[in-house]
């Protein structure tokens, strides 16, 4: 089938980026027309990958790419272009339509921020990078892309730049996901050296890597996946680079929710189900994907029960949920990887944003301060609690579809696997409980007189809200294990329907509902009164443990920042007294040479007039000389 | 090995009074400590010289080396000491090194000039000078030599000037 | 444009020509003498640009050279060689100028960095005639570095651009200017030493020449950069000739080490850096802007030129420790860039750091290599440059730039801040301004012949990570204190040379094109010398 | 020996003397006059060689007369000189003007 507006997916990133381009350029005039340039952008980039994706849903749409020569040396030529398949159809939709929502929320959110046209000329170019990485034909445009979005969370983190906790989230995120970044850029090197024809573009390395194995060989094979995956680790904050993403908290909550739940930290399993005929030439780097993935599941999901902060619950939630992802593509499912990126992005952004119309009522984000919130914000209560629920795994909204379609792969691939996802699949609903129940039920438990005045968000902050509530409920209904379009869709395949998976459903409900119960026994039900629930529990060193987020903060503080501190000050003594002192040496020689000449001049006419004499006499007995 | 053929005549005695009258007198002068001393015997040498010029056929030279070594530049040079004043009675400081560097580098030097002279051959002169020479050297100056004799007297005003310029006491501030 | 202009000449001399009519004005009037010196310097920016338009790469250069006969010193050897038909014996340097595809880019990145620089030296208060006229020699001196074609003529302009910086950092800098300028001097004039013995050892080798003339034959001892490359790929030229020096092995590994000493000061390699340090710590923002942006890359461009085309067989064996230094480079500067408490500290650590990424791109041996190589000199250029305007103009509202005692400054400069976060970003390599487009180059031409130190060499980006965010976020962000609440945004004359800078550093990032395609038949000899040796 | 032989070699000998007068000597004056000494050493070689030389000619003594000029106005000079820097020094001995500044 012909399509018509993938030709034109080109122009889906430029819209946000007009809108930078002008934001910035006419940053203090447009005070309050910047927003809406904003806005008119991501919707207009929503409009068009709504298109896009309504032309290629059906069967048989053909990939479409097109591109230009970005710089050619000598024989090499590295190219930039686009290329839209089902896969990319589907994040352009995501994210474009997350980015619109959140450029939609913010405007009541940062209403009264004077930097408001800066913050949303940020957003701007974060969607206009986010979307140029989803779109990019080649490895090296999706690095690009990859790095853009890096620095966009990197200043929106940073927003409040003179919050000291603010400039150091920004600075920690950048760096640690720039060690990740790393891994990609060598990934590249690698690839670039190996690949026939210097080729970098998914179409090749698709070929490559699926028809013509034995092209290279298995270790480097190995080498790249695992490479491309310690990028993917640090963009999606898995262990053990998750550390930077609770830390991210510290920007705007919009931000939080688009950034840091929906769209950037999702690139790293797009940037996995990109390149998955890599990671399926190498058995080794599959199962370290969905180890790591399941680990870093079940580890955020306990260092999420005992968080105060309620965005960093959530943060812990999204590294946890990203390890679900990881663990699907590793258990071999990219699309189940793919579906639960789906309907997460909309029940986190849904909650992120939730959180946000709660912060934005109590100017507080410590959970113990809250409570008793439900009566007053009966909007942001009830589309969160869908949220809530989504995110448990109840039947049927859409995290539950989705989780089951992860476990189902986990359960597949290995037991440990799939017992880890149940497990965590039970803590998720647990703390996302605690959560609600803390929010939202019982009394205020912080300042009474701003938990007084509390009352709901306005409709462009609840609005959003409600679509994304929607969406949570119905969105898992694309995918289902009586019905696979989705990832049929995705991979072009019948995929068959999975008759076994009714155990793992059974398994996975219960689990949710578990957790659920647990959670309203422990917070709801079960509460003290005073708030402080429960001082004396079992295994105190174990909670402190986890509230302390496994000490892996200060394990990186003792592991790198410490010795390279002490490198860097060896290194400063060594430079300043070797190197420093050879160049002492050298000048100084060069002055004693000075210093010695001034002695020999020493203004004495008669002892100038004297090496006079001596120098002729000694020419010309040398000139004499000569002649014997 | 220089082999010394001398052929005593008149002007071999009497180049070699003046020649000893003249290092003499340079000698003296080195060796007296007092400077009124030393500028008298200089022009004692000075005298032996113009002496000898006129052994060389060079009347006027000698004339005029009278004239302006003898007569300006030996009593310029006493104006000089007497409007300065000299500590020549104090036994100054020698400085060893630099008087025996110098004795031994100018005898080295002189050794090389001599050993130049001596083995110089000087084929005999075919023509001789003319006699009246005064008159040629007049001649000359104002033909030949009329540029670079006007520009020495131009040098002569503009040393004269400057050094009035220079000895000319400033005024002093008040 | 007609082909009979002299443009080339017009690039190197009109700022001579200004800083001589500089000299003309009364000392009073430093405005006036500010205004003449941006003219005479956009004057040349100009010329260059219009050669830029006019380049085309297929042709090479050869339509721009220009010569003269400059020196020619009779020798007179000639009378025991009569009898051989020699009438003249000579050595000649000649005022030759040429350009190509690796020159071309240094010369635009001299005139957008100079023009900056004097525009960026609105604080500077003291002595403007003199300031401005020193700058102006100083331009035509780099100029000349890059254009001329002589080594004799090289030199000379090398050593012409010492005499202005000795006295732009002896006069104008901060409290330790005397022994920076100092510093300097020492160790760039043992550099220079070392390059004049070696471009001696370069003419009586490489240098000889036989021309038959209808009288007889004139043997020339010269600098011409030509007649060296002829000889060089004709092994018998000069023991035709005769009479000349044979360019053996070891006389030609000798003149490598001299030479890659004498550039390394400039670049620096890394035992040789210490004196850049002061100078940036020292001198005047504007002079470290001309001083990181365009000088260092002399050094660069004197490996290309020199080292490189003149020596390749000792390139390519002296590749591994090239690449070994440049892995020091790249890790010692970026290390040492992380502690340090003067911002301008930091800077000239980057710089040693960036500086290493270039001779990874040398070591690669290939052509993206050395592409990599040239465009993360004007990369970082450009780049280094607009972090010492901004310095500059944080310097002097501020009065401090040690990393401890500013912050916040997002708040009472926005636009300030904004672009030195922008520099920032840029010097550690995002993509999408210019400084990734070098590191990515270097890499993937290193990567195919040495693996572990590309590896090494990114880890050094890591690290810049590091170091450019927290120096940059401690000024930057954080609570601003009281007293810099009241400072005043940058003015047009500092705003305008940081915006170009930007636009510049965003221009070459996005379509890098724009300079890579004048590149591209300029390291052909190079490469075509390299790969002969490759196959046999 | 030649009579040209002879003059020459006093000529050595004086200008010798002076030279060492020169470099020895530190009262100004003294060092004024063994320059004068040796411009007289030179004038004899001149007039020697006008005399003995191959081609006897008045050149010689015409030069020296130019240096007999040229060596009045330098001690014209130079006794203005030391007298300017006896004032400031209040002393003649060349040792001690060892600056070209105060």
């Amino acid at each position: 089938m012909r399509t018509v507006f993938s030709q034109y997916a080109w122009l889906a990133p430029l819209f946000p980026l007009a809108a930078f381009v002008v934001l910035t350029e006419l940053n203090r005039s447009l005070k309050r027309t910047g927003a809406f340039i904003a806005i008119v952008a991501s919707l207009a980039s929503l409009a068009l990958s709504l298109l896009i994706a309504f032309e290629r849903i059906g069967t048989g749409a053909e990939d479409y790419s097109g591109g230009f020569a970005w710089l050619t040396i000598g024989s090499v030529t590295l190219s930039a272009g686009f290329e839209v398949t089902n896969l990319t159809a589907l994040m352009l939709v995501i994210v474009s339509l997350v980015a619109f929502l959140v450029n939609l929320y913010s405007l009541g959110y940062m209403r009264d921020d004077e930097r408001k046209s800066v913050f949303y000329a940020y957003l701007s170019l974060f969607a206009c990078s986010m979307l140029g990485l989803v779109l990019a034909d080649n490895l090296l445009l999706l690095y690009i892309g990859w790095e853009l979005v890096g620095v966009c969370s990197f200043l929106l983190i940073g927003f409040w730049f003179h919050k000291p906790e603010a400039r150091a989230a920004a600075k920690k995120a950048f760096i640690v996901t720039r060690v990740g970044d790393l891994g990609l850029l060598i990934a590249i090197l690698l690839l670039f050296r190996y690949m026939p024809g210097h080729a970098l573009d998914f179409v090749s390395l698709h070929n490559v890597f699926d028809s013509q194995a034995g092209v290279i060989s298995t270790s480097i094979t190995t080498a790249i996946a695992l490479l491309l995956f310690l990028g993917a680790v640090g963009k999606s904050g898995q262990f053990p680079l998750h550390v930077w993403l609770p830390d991210a908290m510290e920007g705007p909550t919009p931000v939080s929710a688009l950034i840091h739940a929906a769209t950037m930290v999702a690139a790293g399993v797009f940037l996995v189900a990109r390149t998955y005929d890599i990671f399926e030439a190498s058995a080794v780097a599959l199962d370290t994907v969905a180890y790591i993935g399941a680990f870093t599941a079940l580890l955020a999901a306990t260092a999420a029960l005992k968080q105060n902060d309620i965005k960093r619950v959530l943060a812990y939630s999204t590294v946890s949920q990203l390890g679900y992802m990881m663990l699907a593509l590793g258990s071999g499912s990219w699309t189940a990887a793919v579906f639960h990126l789906f309907t997460h992005a909309f029940f986190k952004a849904l909650l992120f944003l939730g959180a946000g119309n709660v912060i934005h009522a109590l100017h507080t984000q410590d959970l113990r301060q809250m409570g008793g919130l439900g009566r007053r914000m009966k909007t942001t209560a009830w589309t969160f609690g869908a949220g809530v629920l989504a995110l448990s795994g109840v039947p049927p909204l859409a995290g539950f579809w989705s989780k089951d379609a992860v476990l189902a792969a986990a359960f597949e691939r290995h037991p440990l696997l799939f017992a880890a996802g149940i497990v965590t699949a039970c803590f998720t609903a647990l703390y996302m409980a605690r959560l609600f129940i803390l929010a939202f039920w019982g009394r205020p438990r912080g300042d009474a007189a701003l938990a007084a005045r509390a009352k709901e968000a306005p409709a462009v902050m609840t609005a959003p809200l409600l679509v994304l509530a929607a969406l949570s409920v119905a969105a898992g209904f694309v995918q289902t294990p009586f019905g696979s379009w989705l990832g049929a869709w995705l991979s072009g395949e019948a995929i068959p329907e999975q008759a076994e998976s009714v155990p793992v459903m059974a398994a996975s409900a219960a689990a949710g509902l578990l957790g659920l119960y647990l959670g309203w026994l422990l917070y709801g039900k079960g509460a003290p009164k005073g708030g402080g629930a429960g001082q004396t529990r079992p295994w105190p060193w174990l909670v402190r443990l986890i509230e302390r987020e496994y000490y892996l903060n200060e394990a990186y503080g003792y592991l790198f920042v410490k010795p390279l501190q002490g490198l860097g000050r060896a290194l400063r003594l060594f430079d300043g007294a070797v190197v420093g002192g050879a160049g002492r040496l050298a000048a100084g020689a060069v002055q004693a040479l000075g210093r010695l000449n001034s002695r020999l001049l020493s203004g004495q006419l008669q002892t100038y007039g004297l090496a006079a004499v001596i120098a002729a006499v000694v020419l010309m007995l040398a000139i004499a000389g000569r002649r014997f | 090995m220089f082999p010394f053929n001398l052929n005593p005549t008149g002007e071999f005695f009497a180049f070699f009074a003046l020649a000893v009258c003249a290092i003499t007198g340079a000698v003296m002068a080195l060796s007296l400590a007092k400077v009124v001393h030393t500028a008298l015997s200089l022009a004692f040498t000075f005298v032996s010289l113009a002496g000898l010029f006129i052994l060389l056929g060079a009347e006027f030279v000698a004339f005029v080396q009278v004239l302006i070594y003898v007569g300006a530049v030996t009593i310029l040079m006493i104006f000089g000491i007497m409007m300065t004043k000299h500590r020549d009675e104090e036994r100054e400081r020698g400085r060893p090194l630099l008087e025996t560097l110098a004795a031994v580098f100018c005898l080295c030097l002189f050794g090389i000039l001599f050993f130049a002279i001596r083995s110089a051959g000087f084929p005999v002169p075919e023509t001789a000078l003319p006699a009246d020479n005064t008159t040629e050297i007049g001649t000359l100056l104002f033909t030949k030599y009329a540029v670079p004799f006007e520009l020495v007297s131009v040098l002569l005003t503009a040393a004269f000037i400057g050094a009035v310029a220079l000895a000319k006491r400033e005024e002093e501030p008040a | 444009m007609p082909d009979n202009v002299p443009i080339l000449s017009f690039i190197v001399l009109i700022p001579l020509a200004g800083a001589l009519m500089l000299l003309l004005l009364p000392k009073d009037r430093g405005r006036l003498a500010r205004i003449s010196a941006i003219v005479f310097t956009g004057l040349s920016l100009l010329f260059a640009v219009w050669l830029y338009a006019d380049y085309q790469p297929a042709f090479g250069g050869a339509k721009y050279e220009e010569r003269a006969a400059w020196l020619s010193i009779p020798l007179n050897l000639e009378a025991g060689l009569r009898d051989q038909g020699v009438v003249s014996y000579r050595l000649a340097f000649d005022y030759h100028l040429g350009v190509d595809g690796i020159s071309l880019p240094l010369v635009l990145l001299t005139g957008a960095v100079s023009l900056m620089a004097a525009l960026g030296s609105v604080h500077i208060r003291k002595r403007r005639k003199a300031y401005y006229a020193l700058l102006l020699l100083l331009q035509t001196g780099m100029y000349g570095v890059f254009l001329a074609r002589d080594a004799g003529l090289f030199f000379i302009f090398f050593e012409l651009t010492l005499i202005p910086m000795f006295f732009l950092i002896g006069i104008w800098g901060d409290y330790g200017r005397e022994k920076a300028a100092n510093r300097f001097l020492v160790y760039n004039g043992l550099g220079s030493a070392v390059m004049l013995l070696a471009f001696l050892l370069l003419v009586a080798t490489l240098g000889f020449r036989a021309d038959e003339t209808a009288d007889g034959t004139i043997l020339t001892y010269s600098g011409n950069y030509d007649v060296m490359l002829a000889n060089l790929s004709d092994p018998n030229a000069a023991a035709n000739a005769g009479g000349a020096l044979s360019f053996t092995g070891g006389l030609k590994w000798s003149v490598f080490v001299l030479l890659l000493v004498a550039f390394g000061i400039k670049v620096p390699i890394f035992p040789l850096h210490a004196w850049m340090l002061r100078v940036h710590a020292e001198a005047p923002p504007p002079v470290v802007m001309i001083h990181a942006g365009v000088l260092l890359k002399m050094g660069v461009y004197g490996l290309i030129r020199f080292a490189g085309f003149l020596l390749p067989a000792q390139l390519e064996a002296a590749a591994p420790a090239i690449a070994a230094l440049g892995v020091i480079n790249v890790l010692y500067g970026a290390i040492l860039a992380c502690v340090q408490k003067e911002f301008k500290l930091v800077l000239a650590y980057s710089s040693i750091s960036h500086m290493g990424i270039v001779l990874l791109g040398l070591a690669s041996l290939s052509e993206i290599g050395f592409a990599g190589a040239l465009f993360q000199s004007v990369s970082h250029g450009l780049i280094s440059a607009l972090l010492f305007l901004v310095v500059g103009s944080l310097q002097e509202r501020t009065g401090t730039t040690r990393l401890t005692e500013l912050g916040g400054l997002a708040r009472s400069l926005p636009f300030t801040s904004g672009i030195l976060l922008t520099a920032g970003l840029a010097a550690l390599g995002l993509p999408g301004l210019s400084g990734f487009v070098g590191e990515l180059l270097a890499f993937l031409g290193l990567f195919a012949t040495m693996r572990w130190p590309t590896v090494l060499g990114v880890l050094g980006v890591l690290l810049a990570a590091v170091y450019v965010l927290r120096s940059v976020l401690a000024i930057a962000y954080g609570p601003l204190p009281a007293r810099f609440a009241g400072l005043k945004e940058a003015r047009f004359t500092e705003a305008l040379p940081m915006v170009a800078l930007t636009g510049l550093i965003v221009l070459l990032g996005v379509y890098p094109s724009l300079l890579t395609d004048l590149m591209e038949h300029g390291f052909a000899g190079l490469l075509r010398e390299l790969q002969t040796r490759a196959g046999g | 020996m030649s009579m040209l032989a002879s003059y020459l070699t006093l000529a050595a000998v004086l200008f010798c003397i002076g030279l060492y007068g020169v470099l020895t000597k530190r009262n100004a004056v003294v060092v004024l006059l063994c320059i004068e000494l040796m411009l007289g050493a030179v004038n004899l070689n001149l007039i020697a060689f006008a005399k003995y030389g191959v081609v006897p000619s008045l050149a010689g003594q015409i030069f020296s007369l130019f240096a007999i000029t040229v060596a009045a106005a330098e001690a014209a000079v130079g006794i203005a000189v030391l007298i300017v820097l006896y004032r400031s020094r209040a002393t003649v001995n060349v040792d001690e003007y060892d600056r070209l500044g105060r």
